[in-house]
């Protein structure tokens, strides 16, 4: 098929072809097409399906407004569904499908729903399929699932990469037509720093697609004169193909570069597209205005178009929309695509005009105060029947209908922030209100200046006023001449003739008949009529049929057109990848990853690892021949109660602090006391809220007078510094204290076991005495290892073994971990992981995050004691409201089988022995469990109502979502060394 | 007029003539039995089952703009009953069946589409939680089941299962749930209310209450003063705007929780996915968009709009578990005003006015209590004493320590 | 949103992370014989404005300074950041 | 000397230099890092400290430098002080002497990664990675801010060419791998 709508002049480079397929068909086009302008150019008009009816739809605009031409573009893992055709920058080898119907494009069985219309006219699904009621689920639903949706995902991972970047700017102007090109000249000028945004690949705006001069250039080529001048100012960063998606708080805006959309594949490494964070001081929006069609009976035939988008293909493209053209038009800017496509030799059926006065042309016949009533040609127009002033009846031959029906100002960016555009009785349209974003100036055809004069004069007013509210000058901007000529419209919506199936969402298939039966059933507020009919729901968001439905609502409701309002604009402005929001933070790199000092020693080991918040720990180090995870943490149990054994404990948060009121604020953020703790002593403290729940615990070690180290559980150090920062800042300023996280600073290590001491005495400097005398339980202090590195010495133990905590800086933690292994190697020293950790601190009765799970209490806990009523404390007040203090109060409690070989799983809940199994009768719930080698039977704690007295009662343990019942006895929660010898030995 | 199959088939042959307005619009009268402030979901409920369950009369429900503009326009749609705590999961279960019942009950096709709801799991303790929650959900008549990694990628081959920074160990899921079209709803309710009797009045601001030695007798209108034997306030967002009219400062925050729309799409996702390692959750709408969304932005605010971090957060999420969305594309995001509670679980209790009801505290759960939160909330009014799903709902059970705290993150509302 | 650090100038908010009303800075005094109500108010009511709100904001990948942020919660408009020191000792506060 | 090897925050026995088209990455291990906060009416000890140890007390937002040592500002009356390891690696411990108990000194050395971004592109790969204005900032300027997810200082240096990064050492691999993946996207 060769180009047989080609037609002379164009900005697209003819000395070049690129081949493309639509459908599995072969075309050719040229660099500087699009999708949209190439099909045309090979006389395909046909490019889409309707949502609703399936009608045939062809191209309505030519800019990213486009309700009908989507398709799937490329295959496999890079399909991408609902693709603009308008938007698509033509490549080599570019393959795109139409979507949406089942069978070809030129016989979709579901064109049916057309023929039925009449049955499922707007909101007719709320009326029925309720009966019967099983039905909907199985049969109603699943059918009109497969039948709704638009283009289909691959479903294969997106092997495309997006960035994300932040840009700061003194001035954003968005949109790069006359009025955006002005206000940046103006801006750049004066030497402010200006992003210039456009969506297109091409700046210029409307003049690429107008005929008419600025100065003694055609408006093209002064854009593109204008473009260059840019580019040479340092200040000024030009960025096309970006579309500002959204203008959020305070000046900031986001917007979509598309880097790569325009080749094939993206280089490796090299983004598909990415998410600028700009930062603007002012911004000026010259977003333009779109064009209104107007409302007849069958409007939406493949080859009828917006008259603005037939100027587009013929100026910019040199694309006839076809061999014969017609005109329907309620103002003077209609005539202008008679015109061009005229001085293009392209014939002129007629140009049909609402108005009486319309200008007369003698180059073409103009139809006086008439109005286009019908059209035929299912898949492609061919005639249109028109309704002449006298009442008598045309019919043009025809191929194509460009309608305007005026145009909108693109007021989307100014009503982001929730301010409502204003109506202007001469424009016929919506313009932007006073109630603007921060830092935002309108300009050009989004302000209703529609002329290019008009425009480009308002864009360096804008400017200027941009550059007034940051104290900047501005030098003066002669503007070249250009035309200024009104458009005289006069407001002109449906033609009322006909049976009533005028479309106004031509994607979802939204006529005027639906808007009238919206009035009739009451959805009269202008939100209720989109939401009823769907009307601009679609993926236009209803850029072209918004304004037709509200003011066919007014009509009827006989209301004003501001009086009904427009819904409300959301962004983003088009549609945007959801692969580019989220940028780079895909598959292993969604979130950082924080490895411990000892994690590359841990991997050659072959250690099994686990995610702990960010953390990767290693959970257990399975040796030759351990083919269950059991097998390795047993091991690793036993060997460290019976010898010694080493674990990475860096990820439990550290915080550093000191000053002269350190104890004192110590006191004021723990439930019990530290101002007495003595120098060289470490002390439990247990961290409660404001509202008396226990947040964390952990251990405060004394340094120095002046000086604790501090720690938190892993999950809660960044919370637990920021509530720290809070007391220290906002409730006792005056306080001499200062805090700093130490968590990365140094590496600590658990040394746990009967042989620890006699393991680190062989890493520990001789001068430092570690014996049970010298440094007993709870000791810490500062020490020297290996021959002089400072290292750092705490007697604290989680396993509830005789156990030290050992800490040197972060860069030696590898090698201190290698050299513990060697000098344990005489007492068969293992490493253990946090699944061996997790079972020693259950045997021992140890509380953690799933006991701290932020509704227990110190009194649950089996703390109650330890909050101080002598001194104030966060939290110890709100710790004696009633209801946490009743008599049944849960109970922290140790949890046995009473048949030993069977396992008490976490998350089971607590029954008495006799009675009902429900909500009514639970007892409490099990929150930590594991098999205890020690002990030789699974173990669990738990919270038990009133558990403090339950000891030796007998219970049943209910988990009815995995089937499990067993009977089970309280305990008490100290399985293993309950008077704590090993600790102090 | 009854709406049915064969109705629509009859209208369609008769040039849609019978189709009558699905509520009426009357004008305020200067006296009801009963005032409801708020012409949302809740709203319209409790006055159609006011009238419908204990058979009152005389019920205005006022709305300051178009019914359902509120949070029940604005939400993700999902519908499900797998709370953990005694005081919330009966009164979620209670809400589950009466929405089985609901199209049939009220005669109008919400699209109740129990497709199921999955929250997937990373971490052991998360396992151990959602075991603890699925058991609390069957002791109160629930339905859950616990999924392993295999079951769930049959379900969702699609699922990032591969290369995730937080691998998916599994899953808890109620069958039930699932997700209803919520503009249908209000209309529902509203339909059906009206039908009754009850008169839906819209743009109908409520400026301020009329007081009688100290018991509420009306409220100040922007269409004139309304005399009410009993005011009931269900205004979500407003909730402390409201109340500070009769000087209550409520234990509540106004937030903004982002929602998400992608582009229409041929059906992918069966049901309803939580991520369990970052603030994402989606479904697919009979339309074909993918609804989705996260976290609440955080800060204070009324601006029914958020801000880019969000969603921001939100695809990364989306993009942790369903890699191959990067090719759609997202089509709108909104906002809604959630009044987040200070234990993230809502209030149906009388104030210490006489004569002065409220019901809020929904947090971003609302649109899934909306039968429950009327019934209760109408049996509260109807009969001064609370229904016995929503007895735990009172305003006092903060000062008593009786927080019913599901996620145990404590009195700050943007952690709920 | 952008908060205009009173040290820093202008930063992204979202190196930030928000606590609630600056009548947290308030807390009541623990020895008071009304401190049980006074606690249950300051901890769990709030005025919750549309319209002017003090605020609580935490510099988290800045300066670690807690600021006192006047917003308006319809339209967001900032008119006011304090470092929350100065304002907590301005009501009085100390050790 | 003690007999244990340190190794580098990237895991290995020496810094990592690469090049990315005209970008260069390499890593820093040369520094030994210690904070200092002064203490309730340490004011004037503490700034005498800092002058004479790094030429001036850094105001907000600031750094500065004298021979080898530098130091920039982290919050109010709180800085970050940075010395040669090789000769310095006990820098916390000499600050705690001169500072007799006005100001709270801390170890920081093991805390942080520190990566050096140079190139004519580095301005580019900047705005590929965090929010700071980086072409309105000079040398002398410090910035905290994060970088995929991480919270990290950045100060340019050397004329403007190198920008220097500062962040958390446990993520070490993942902050670099975010600035090879933004220069290759720029290079």
């Amino acid at each position: 098929m060769t180009q047989q709508n080609r037609i002379s002049g164009g900005q697209i480079d003819t000395s070049q072809t690129l081949k493309f397929t639509f459908d599995g068909k072969q075309y050719t086009g040229h660099p500087g097409d699009t999708l949209a302008s190439a099909l045309l150019a090979n006389g395909v008009r046909l490019m889409g399906r309707s949502f609703k009816y399936h009608r045939p739809r062809g191209v309505l605009s030519a800019g990213s407004e486009e309700p009908n031409a989507l398709v799937e573009l490329r295959g496999g893992a890079r399909q991408e569904p609902n693709t603009r055709a308008t938007t698509v920058e033509l490549y080599n080898g570019l393959l795109a499908n139409s979507q949406n119907r089942l069978g070809s494009l030129k016989f979709d069985l579901l064109a049916i729903n057309d023929r039925l219309s009449n049955f499922l006219t707007a909101g007719f699904y709320y009326k029925t399929f309720m009966w019967p009621a099983a039905f909907w689920e199985k049969l109603y639903e699943p059918i009109i699932r497969k039948a709704a949706g638009l283009g289909s995902l691959s479903l294969k991972e997106d092997p495309d990469v997006y960035d994300k970047g932040f840009l700061h700017c003194d001035v954003l102007i968005i949109g790069a037509g006359p009025a955006g090109l002005a206000a940046a000249l103006t801006a750049g000028r004066s030497g402010a720093s200006v992003i210039l945004a456009d969506e297109d690949f091409r700046m210029g705006g409307r003049l690429n697609s107008e005929t008419f001069t600025i100065g003694d250039a055609s408006g093209a080529d002064w854009a593109a004169a204008t473009v260059a001048e840019l580019a040479s100012l340092p200040n000024v960063r030009l960025m096309s193909r970006t579309t500002v998606i959204g203008a959020f708080d305070h000046g900031i805006y986001g917007a979509v570069e598309r880097n790569n959309d325009h080749v094939a594949t993206p280089d490796e490494g090299k983004p598909r597209q990415t998410l600028w964070r700009i930062y603007s001081k002012q911004a000026v929006v010259c977003a333009g205005a779109l064009e209104r069609p107007i409302g007849f009976e069958n409007n939406d035939r493949p080859g009828i178009m917006l008259a603005s988008a037939m100027r587009s293909y013929a100026n910019r493209w040199a694309v006839a929309a076809d061999k014969r053209v017609a005109i329907f038009t309620n103002n003077d800017d209609g005539h202008r695509a008679a015109a061009d496509l005229h001085a293009k030799g392209v014939k002129i059926s007629a140009v049909v005009d609402t108005r009486a006065d319309a200008p007369r042309n003698n180059d073409y016949e103009v139809l006086v105060g008439a109005q286009v009533i019908d059209t035929k040609g299912r898949l492609g127009l061919t005639f249109a029947d028109v309704r002449l002033a006298d009442g008598s009846e045309r019919t043009l031959e025809c191929g194509a209908l460009g309608m305007s029906g005026g145009w909108n100002p693109n007021v989307h960016m100014t009503c982001h922030q929730r301010g409502r555009p204003v109506w202007n009785d001469d424009l016929a349209a919506f313009v932007p209100g006073a109630d603007l974003p921060a830092g935002m100036t309108v300009a050009g055809a989004a302000n209703g200046d529609f002329s290019t004069a008009g425009a480009m004069a308002s864009g360096v007013i804008g400017a200027k006023s941009a550059l007034k509210a940051i104290g900047l000058k501005a030098k003066t901007t002669k503007l070249p001449q250009a035309e200024d000529a009104p458009i005289n419209i006069s407001a002109f919506w449906y033609v009322k003739e006909g049976k009533g199936r005028a479309w106004l969402d031509q994607q979802n298939d939204v006529t005027v008949k639906d808007v009238k039966l919206s009035h009739q059933e009451g959805f009269r507020s202008v939100e209720h009529l989109k939401r009823y009919t769907t009307l601009g729901m679609a993926t236009d968001q209803g850029k072209t049929s918004n304004m037709g439905g509200l003011a066919i609502m007014a009509e009827l409701a006989g209301k004003t057109i501001p009086e009904v309002g427009t819904t409300i604009f959301r962004p983003p402005y088009t549609p945007t990848a959801i692969g580019v929001l989220a940028g780079r933070a895909r598959g292993q790199e969604f979130h950082p990853k924080r490895l411990t000092p000892s994690h590359h020693w841990a991997k050659e080991q072959g250690a099994v690892f686990v995610e702990v918040g960010n953390w990767l720990r290693a959970q257990w180090f399975p040796q030759k021949g351990e083919t269950h995870w059991r097998q390795s943490v047993d091991r690793e149990v036993i060997a460290t109660r019976k010898s010694v054994g080493v674990c990475d404990v860096t990820t439990l948060g550290k915080i550093d602090v000191q000053g002269a009121d350190a104890a004192e604020f110590l006191n004021k953020i723990y439930c019990n006391g530290f101002a007495k703790l003595a120098v060289g002593k470490t002390r439990y403290g247990l961290m409660l809220r404001e509202d008396g729940i226990a947040m964390d615990d952990g251990t405060a070690a004394r340094m120095a007078e002046d000086h604790f180290v501090v720690t938190t559980t892993t999950a809660n150090a960044l919370g637990v510094y920021r509530h720290m920062e809070f007391v220290r800042q906002c409730l006792f300023p005056d306080m001499d204290v200062q805090l700093i996280s130490t968590t990365e600073a140094w590496a600590q290590f658990a040394v746990a076991g009967p042989n620890s001491r006699r393991l680190l005495q062989k890493i520990v400097d001789p001068e430092y005495d570690i014996s049970n005398e010298a440094f007993p339980f709870m000791a810490c202090g500062n020490i020297t290892i290996c021959g002089g590195l400072r290292a750092r010495l705490f007697r604290i133990s989680f396993s509830g073994e005789l156990a030290y905590e050992i800490a040197v800086p972060t860069r030696y933690g590898d090698a201190l971990m290698r050299r513990i292994m060697e000098e344990g190697a005489e007492f068969d020293v293992v490493p253990y992981g946090t699944e061996a950790l997790g079972v020693m601190r259950i045997e021992k009765g140890h509380a953690t995050g799933n006991e701290l799970n932020g509704t227990t209490t110190a009194l649950n806990l089996g703390m109650g004691r330890m909050v101080s009523k002598k001194k104030d404390s966060i939290g110890s007040i709100l710790s004696e409201r009633e209801g946490l203090n009743t008599d049944d109060v849960l109970m922290q409690v140790g949890i046995k089988p009473v048949d030993p070989s069977k396992p008490v799983p976490a998350g089971a809940h607590l029954m008495n022995l006799t009675g009902p199994v429900d909500a009514d009768h639970d007892q409490g719930y099990v929150t930590s469990a594991c098999y205890s080698p020690i002990l030789g039977h699974h173990i669990a704690l738990g919270f038990v109502k009133g558990g403090g007295n339950r000891k030796g009662e007998k219970m049943r343990l209910v988990s009815p979502l995995t089937k499990v019942e067993t009977e089970i006895e309280i305990v008490s929660a100290h399985f293993v060394d309950p008077e704590g010898e090993r600790l102090r030995a | 007029m009854r709406y049915s199959g064969l109705r629509v088939i009859k209208e369609a042959l008769t040039g849609h003539k019978g189709w009558t307005p699905a509520w009426r619009d009357p004008d305020p009268q200067s006296q009801y039995d009963y005032v409801i402030i708020g012409g949302g979901g809740h709203g319209l409920a409790t006055a159609y089952y006011l009238a419908k369950e204990f058979g009152q009369k005389k019920i205005a429900v006022l709305e300051k703009g178009w019914i359902g503009g509120g949070n029940v326009g604005r939400n993700t749609t999902i519908i499900r009953s797998n709370y953990l705590l005694d005081g919330n999961e009966p009164f979620y279960e209670f809400s589950l069946k009466l929405w089985e019942g609901l199209e049939q009950d009220f005669n109008y096709n919400a699209m109740v589409s129990q497709r199921g709801i999955l929250n997937l799991i990373h971490t052991d303790a998360q396992r151990d939680a959602f075991i603890r929650r699925g058991n609390a959900m069957f002791l109160n008549g629930a339905d859950a089941e616990l999924l392993t990694t295999r079951q769930i990628k049959e379900r969702y081959p699609f699922l990032n299962t591969n290369d995730a920074r937080f691998p998916i160990k599994g899953g808890l899921a109620q069958h039930r749930g699932g997700t209803v079209r919520h503009d249908a709803v209000a209309w529902g309710y509203a339909r059906g209310a009206d039908s009754r009797g009850v008169d839906i009045i819209q743009n109908c601001e409520v400026t301020g209450f009329r007081r009688e030695n100290g018991k509420v007798v009306g409220v100040e209108t922007s269409r004139g003063y309304i005399g009410a034997g009993k005011v009931g306030c269900a205004v979500a967002g407003s909730s402390s705007r409201l109340m500070s009219k009769v000087d209550m400062r409520l234990p509540m925050e106004s937030h903004v929780l982002q929602a998400f729309v992608s582009e229409g799409l041929k059906p992918v996702m069966p049901g309803v996915v939580t991520f369990g390692a970052g603030h994402f959750y989606c479904s697919q709408s009979d339309k074909g968009g993918l609804v989705f969304g996260g976290d609440i932005d955080g800060y204070n605010t009324y601006a029914q709009r958020g801000n880019l971090p969000v969603v921001e957060d939100v695809c990364e999420g989306g993009m942790a578990i369903f890699p191959a969305f990067g090719r759609a594309r997202l089509l709108r995001m909104w906002g809604g005003v959630m009044d987040m509670s200070m234990d993230g679980s809502p209030i149906i209790d009388r104030t210490h006015i006489d004569g002065l009801y409220f019901n809020g505290g929904w947090c971003y759960g609302g649109f899934k209590a909306t039968p429950a939160s009327g019934f209760c909330f109408a049996h509260l009014l109807a009969k001064d004493t609370p229904h016995p799903t929503a007895k735990a709902y009172r305003f006092d059970r903060f000062e008593k320590g009786l927080m019913i705290d599901e996620k145990g993150m404590g009195a700050q509302p943007n952690l709920h | 949103m952008i908060i205009n650090h009173p040290l820093l100038g202008p930063r992204d908010a979202s190196e930030f992370t928000y606590l609630g009303d600056a009548s947290l800075i308030d807390r009541p005094d623990w020895q008071s014989e009304t401190a049980a109500q006074d606690f249950y108010e300051y901890q769990y009511l709030r005025d919750n404005p549309a319209g002017l709100h003090q605020e609580l904001w935490f510099h988290e990948s800045g300066d670690r300074s807690w600021l006192v942020v006047t917003r308006n919660t319809l339209t967001h408009e900032i008119t006011d950041v304090q470092l929350a020191r100065d304002v907590a000792r301005a009501r009085g506060r100390s050790k | 000397m003690h007999s244990l090897s340190p190794i580098t925050a990237l895991g290995g026995q020496t810094p990592k230099i690469t090049t990315i088209g005209s970008i260069n990455v390499s890593e820093i291990d040369s520094l030994a890092l210690a904070s200092i906060a002064t203490r309730k009416g340490g004011k004037t000890v503490t700034e005498k400290v800092l002058k004479s140890m790094i030429g001036s007390v850094p105001a907000v937002g600031k750094t500065c430098s004298k021979g080898s040592f530098s130091g920039f500002w982290m919050g109010p009356d709180q800085w970050m002080i940075t010395a040669p390891l090789e000769t310095h690696e006990t820098i916390a411990d000499d600050l705690v002497a001169a500072v007799v108990s006005k100001a709270s000194v801390t170890e920081q050395t093991g805390a942080w990664a520190i990566f050096d971004i140079s190139g004519a592109a580095m301005p580019d790969v900047c705005e590929r990675l965090c929010a700071v204005p980086i072409r309105e900032m000079n040398v002398g300027d410090v910035c905290r801010t994060s970088i995929h997810q991480l919270g990290c200082f950045v100060t340019p240096m050397n004329s403007g060419n190198t920008l220097r990064v500062v962040g958390p050492r446990a993520s070490a691999r993942s902050l670099y791998h975010a600035i090879e993946v933004a220069a290759k996207s720029v290079a």
